[in-house]
């Protein structure tokens, strides 16, 4: 088999690998960036699928990906605690933030993430719209309610003002801004939406805000027909320092600040 | 299989609720777009003008317009900066109908010609020589084309039900309020709870099922 | 209140439909209770013309009038003109409900009460004797039972104007004896002026005052039946009214109206005012020659004698060929080839008066 | 609009790739559920048998599905854990075809039962009184009920050409590969690039309304 | 070879359709080369007897053998002996194509060759005076035109049997009379056999050997046409085949085969195995009834006077009616009415032969 590869047969068809990403992180570009790169590098087909955290993770399982990248991270050592990835290899963070009217009308603005939501609890008429639908984002905004001291069914049924909504990031953004309530973002979604909102950050300082993007090889005693190769090839190109240093400066040309911040294999904070 | 057993059996409330409103909202849709689409395909029909053919071309290319174009363009109006903002129409059930009625008119409109044009000349040639004015006429051809107009009503009926992109755009796939089978299946796919989301699937055509039997049993009166 | 109008008349009426003039310069009067039928070979626009005064279709070119007033192009007055008249297309389709519901509509799209419409429809069913299918759906009928659905649909409206086209051509001749008396029946009832399309020449006889022949889209003659059997205008007209015996020949001599024409091998009188010269048609009805065994003294003035080619019977009429030169056809009764008796070879003399030959110039 | 129009003229070439690749896929699916689903629904149509009314009414039932339910069920076949996992179909161009083909043949089959009921018994009669065997028959009914099966073609092409909950899940919407006019909308939908979304929707009504009208003309011949 | 089996033969055949028993027990065997009509009033089941002869529809009873073969269950069968044979249906309808493709159909379905359509569809275009149609869209034909291209569609193929559901009855007398025309070249050229259901008894007359009646779905009666004309078994069959004077009475005596009647208030004699005492029908055929201004001594056993009610003419023949105590129909020419004369209101002699009554037992 190495044999094969090496003398890198011509008949064979091009090799391709298969990436699920969180979509929050594919809609910000970088992966349309980083695809050619890695592409030339190592010759191969780069095949990047975007989902939910959830949907990637089914797939990663099923063995339909060879590699994925996600930011949801007690998820994440589930998956690999469970034999499905290899090892989870954090690459990146930034941090999320809650975004809403300009008049903050809860007044939570300068709050800990916590303090704003048992604000948000108390008053009960500042509506605040929730993605509800497993995500890296909602898993944090339960995080969150968890830390703040509330079980998190009370919250959905606390009343018309959480608004449950079951749709992606950029829609939820729209969904609060037409509502004219607060939402959990992750940074990539907020500032590509930002120009069409009246959204502001309000709250985006606390250790509990951050987003932590990692990527896990599909482990091959899971699934045998994994590509695992190219799949560690994909993790080295994405801690390598030149790659890093990318992914640092990715954003800046277009939003005038850092998305990401790289952290090459490591567990930030 | 078993799972959607299991949810039917237990009649979970929210399931049955989603499903309820599911039905609800095709169903208006539905019933409203035939109203529109009826009349406006006989008048096309029975009528001959310059652009006719431009026409039906036209409505035939509507059977193509993806659901969330739909979204995108009842979104604009209805939104808080659009024409009709001030309606709080958004992520409201009366926004998925909205957008259902007009994804479903072209459809609608499309399949009431077809079915009319089936019918023998002859047929309305005599109804109009005893006397039936254009109205009385497009009833009885209509009620001689009855098997393909049902097919256009139960069509009709599966676009809505069946969509997506519209009501999540328009709708907000709000639980408890305009969350419907779809948008509860893309989401708990979205969520990787495949059997769920099959689950779900069943009783929507369950559902449609019901339907078709039902509209079937009224057009063979 | 006096009505000197037509209840139709049309001027310089004509249809064009797809690219080809099926009718031309039709100017018709219709009076107000005249029974009229329109004959003409297959294809000649009876059924166009039907159309067209039904008020079904628009014509390319002149104008319906509907007792005096002009009908052609208003909508409210072509439907409010047509509820007043009725018309049994040629090919009845039948709507796909019940026999009784088919019957009902007509009334129905003329806003007849419920109840009215129940006795009335039921009135029909008795008169067409279908009082037992009334429940049977139109669709599973036999082609005579749909027929009579068709014409029961029509009468049921009480029409001032009923148009035929080919009313009983599916039917049988019992049936066809009761729609015959049930279309007399609505003529002396109710005054209701009537134009048929037919091909069935004796039923037009015995319903129709007046009759227009119709040919290649034109009206080549209107007038009492007598004279449309006997003096056609045309020798396309004179072989559809029946006239079996057409010869060609040319004048000869002319005298005090009485011709001799020339034809291939022989001489035959006529009264004519053709001129010695004309190339002509002599057109003799069957029915008008006579045959004996032996030369007849009378006053028929042309004689023909020869063998019998060919001799069948219908009913009571037997159809006599004989080859006598040309080709003469007679018709005699059954019983007189019975009492002579003829038989196929045998020699005949046949002999028909001048004034049974009816004379056409060829053209 | 003025984006479509630019993206139109400046003839992107990722842009027309894209439009190239939803037209192929969408008319390949098309044509072979046609081929299927005119044999099918004419056998159903011109037998009688036991159960026919309740197998035309889960076909029109099928009218319901919603395209990400047959995403699922396409997906748990070719998934690498699923049966025909090891062909590899997964994220392909083919696995859109298959699972379009899923999504539009009840449709084609359900009126092509339609357009066939709608001639006139007596015409099937003459044919086979004439000697026409099962196929001829059928052959000559399909082509008297032209517009009505021209409609039918129609509507499939537009299912196929508009769906996007299946493309999505069993194409994966990778760019360059299985991307097609409907899933780079729902990408620059939820980007918020509503403008550029639009633009996409215009270029894939464009090419409904062309392939519309070639449709038109071929049935007119 | 010898084919000493009728080409088509049916045993107890009955149909069912929608619960109601539409034909029962038909058992008819029609010879190689035979002209067979069939007759019965409108809904008798004519129609649908012609559709299981041509193996359209299966029979809910019974066996239908072709050339000695049961081909009532094998769809292969049905297909190949099908393609034998064709049929015009009573109501023609037309493919939606040009009259050429309408005609071609047939052929291009039983795999000729193109070349060989082509010259088959000339032919045949040519024998019913349409080439000129040949491209027009069938669908725009006038309702003759259609019954012509549907019956040169059926004749297209060389049928060995030729089944027609009324196939004039759209037609005008001259296109009528052409089709006859055309169907006794076929019977002549091919020996086609032939099935033909018609109301125009004298069409039947003039094209068929053999007659079988038709009445609620059973076959009453099958034989010659002198037979059916005379000597039909019933009261609704002697009325349908045109016999226009049927009187109720009842034998009174009985002597050597000839019986006599009273009816309400005459006697008529008639020859007859009747008994005394037994209900009868006395049918006399108008044609038998013989008129004169005084008592005429002659063989003529029934003579009776009475007034003349009606006089209507129809071409040579003229029909008369009597009231007699009964009314009593006689057709004589119009020559005879002519000369004696007959009109309105004057005192007639009647009479007909003994042997001119047919009597019917009443059921
Ligand atoms: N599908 C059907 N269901 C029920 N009754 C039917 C059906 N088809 C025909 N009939 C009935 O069967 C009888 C015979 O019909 P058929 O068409 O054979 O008559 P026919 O002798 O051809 O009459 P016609 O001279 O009027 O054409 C009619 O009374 C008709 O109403
Ligand atoms: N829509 C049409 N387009 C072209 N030609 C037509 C159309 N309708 C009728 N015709 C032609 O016009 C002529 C007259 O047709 P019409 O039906 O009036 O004849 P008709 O006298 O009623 O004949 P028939 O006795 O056969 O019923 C025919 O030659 C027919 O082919
Ligand atoms: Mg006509
Ligand atoms: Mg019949």
């Amino acid at each position: 088999e190495g044999a094969e590869e090496a003398t890198g047969a011509p008949l064979k068809a091009q090799e391709r690998l298969q990436v699920a990403t969180t979509t929050s992180l594919y809609d910000t570009g970088l992966w349309g960036y980083l695809e050619p790169m890695f592409e030339e590098e190592y010759n191969v087909e780069l095949d990047v699928l975007y989902a939910g955290t959830g949907k990637a993770l089914e797939w990663g399982q099923r063995g339909d990906v060879d590699v994925i990248t996600v930011h949801s991270k007690s998820r994440e050592l589930q998956f690999v605690a469970d034999g499905y990835g290899v090892e989870r290899v954090p690459f990146a963070y930034n941090y999320f933030l809650i975004v809403g009217p300009e008049d903050d009308p809860a007044g939570i603005k300068g709050l800990t993430p916590e303090a704003a939501f048992q604000k948000l609890m108390e008053d009960g008429s500042a509506s605040f719209v929730s993605r509800g639908d497993d995500s890296g984002t909602h898993s944090k905004e339960k995080a969150i309610w968890a830390a703040a001291g509330y079980d998190y069914e009370d919250v959905r049924n606390a009343g018309t003002w959480y608004v449950e909504a079951g749709i992606g990031m950029g829609p939820t953004l729209t969904m609060a801004h037409e509502l004219e309530a607060y939402t959990l973002t992750d940074m990539g979604t907020y500032l590509a939406f930002k120009s069409d909102l009246e959204l502001v950050p309000i709250v985006d300082e606390g250790g509990i805000l951050l987003n932590v993007y990692s990527v896990i090889a599909i482990s091959p005693e899971s699934v045998s027909s994994t590509n695992i190769d190219m799949a560690n090839n994909l993790i080295d190109f994405l801690t390598s320092e030149e790659i890093q240093e990318l992914i640092g400066d990715y954003g800046v040309e277009e939003y005038g600040m850092h998305l990401f911040t790289p952290c090459a294999g490591n567990e930030p904070g | 299989m078993t799972k959607a057993i299991e949810l039917i059996v237990s009649l979970d409330p929210e399931v049955m609720q989603i499903a309820g409103r599911s039905l609800a909202l095709a169903a208006s849709s539905c019933a409203i777009a035939t109203l529109i689409a009826i009349p406006l395909g006989s008048v096309i029909h029975f009528n001959s003008f310059r652009g006719k053919r431009l026409l039906v071309n036209i409505i035939q290319t509507l059977y193509s317009v993806p659901t969330v174009v739909v979204g995108l363009f009842v979104f604009v109006f209805i939104s808080r900066a659009g024409p009709l903002g001030n309606l709080g129409l958004l992520f409201t059930p009366a926004a998925i109908i909205i957008g259902q009625v007009l994804l479903v008119l072209p459809i609608m409109m499309g399949l009431t010609i077809s079915a009319l044009r089936g019918v023998d000349v002859t047929l309305t040639d005599t109804a109009i020589s005893l006397g039936a004015n254009r109205f009385q006429t497009a009833a009885l051809v209509i009620k001689e084309a009855r098997f393909a107009m049902l097919g256009a009503v139960i069509m009709g009926f599966g676009r809505a039900i069946s969509e997506v992109g519209l009501s999540l755009m328009v709708g907000g796939n709000i639980r408890g309020f305009t969350r419907t089978l779809t948008t509860a299946i893309s989401l708990e796919t979205s969520k990787g709870e495949l059997e769920l989301s099959i689950a779900l699937g069943i009783i929507l055509l369950f559902i449609a099922l019901v339907v078709s039997i039902v509209l079937n049993r009224l057009q063979q009166r | 209140m006096s009505n000197n109008k037509p209840i139709i008349e049309t001027t310089d009426l004509g249809q064009r439909l797809n690219g080809r003039d099926v009718l031309r310069d039709i100017n018709l009067r219709i009076e107000q209770g005249e029974v009229f039928a329109l004959i003409g070979p297959t294809g000649s626009g009876k059924t166009t013309l039907l159309r067209l005064l039904d008020l079904i279709d628009k014509p390319s070119q002149g104008k319906v009038y509907f007792n005096g007033t002009d009908v052609t192009e208003s909508d409210r007055q072509r439907l409010d003109t047509r509820r007043r008249m009725a018309f049994v297309l040629q090919k009845p389709v039948v709507f796909n409900a019940s026999v009784y519901d088919n019957i009902a509509y007509g009334l129905k799209w003329r806003g007849v009460s419920r109840e009215n419409v129940h006795t009335r429809v039921d009135d029909i069913l008795d008169m067409i004797g279908m009082v037992d299918f009334h429940k049977r759906n139109a669709r599973m009928l036999s082609g005579g039972e749909m027929q009579r659905v068709a014409i029961a649909r029509a009468i049921a409206t009480e029409p001032e104007v009923l148009l035929l086209d080919e009313p009983t051509a599916n039917l049988d001749p019992v049936s066809t004896a009761k729609i015959e008396e049930l279309i007399t029946d609505i003529i002396q009832q109710y005054r209701t002026t009537i134009v048929m399309a037919t091909h069935d020449m004796s039923q037009g006889q015995r319903l129709a005052d007046r009759v227009g022949m119709l040919l290649n889209g034109e009206i080549v003659q209107t007038g009492g039946w007598h004279e449309a059997l006997n003096s056609p205008r045309n020798r396309e007209m004179a072989k559809f009214v029946g006239i079996e015996n057409i010869i060609n020949g040319v004048v000869v001599s002319s005298e005090d109206n009485v011709v001799t024409i020339g034809t291939d091998d022989s001489v035959i009188e006529a009264v004519s005012d053709c001129a010695v010269g004309e190339q002509i048609h002599a057109c003799i009805r069957s029915e008008e020659v006579i045959l004996a065994l032996s030369r007849l003294s009378s006053s028929a003035r042309n004689t023909f004698t020869g063998d019998i080619t060919r001799l069948t019977f219908t009913g009571p009429v037997a159809r006599v060929e004989i080859d006598c030169g040309f080709r003469l056809v007679a018709l005699v009764t059954r019983r007189s080839v019975e009492e002579m008796p003829l038989e196929k070879g045998k020699k005949v003399y046949a002999s028909f008066k001048a004034t049974a030959v009816h004379v056409i110039r060829r053209g």
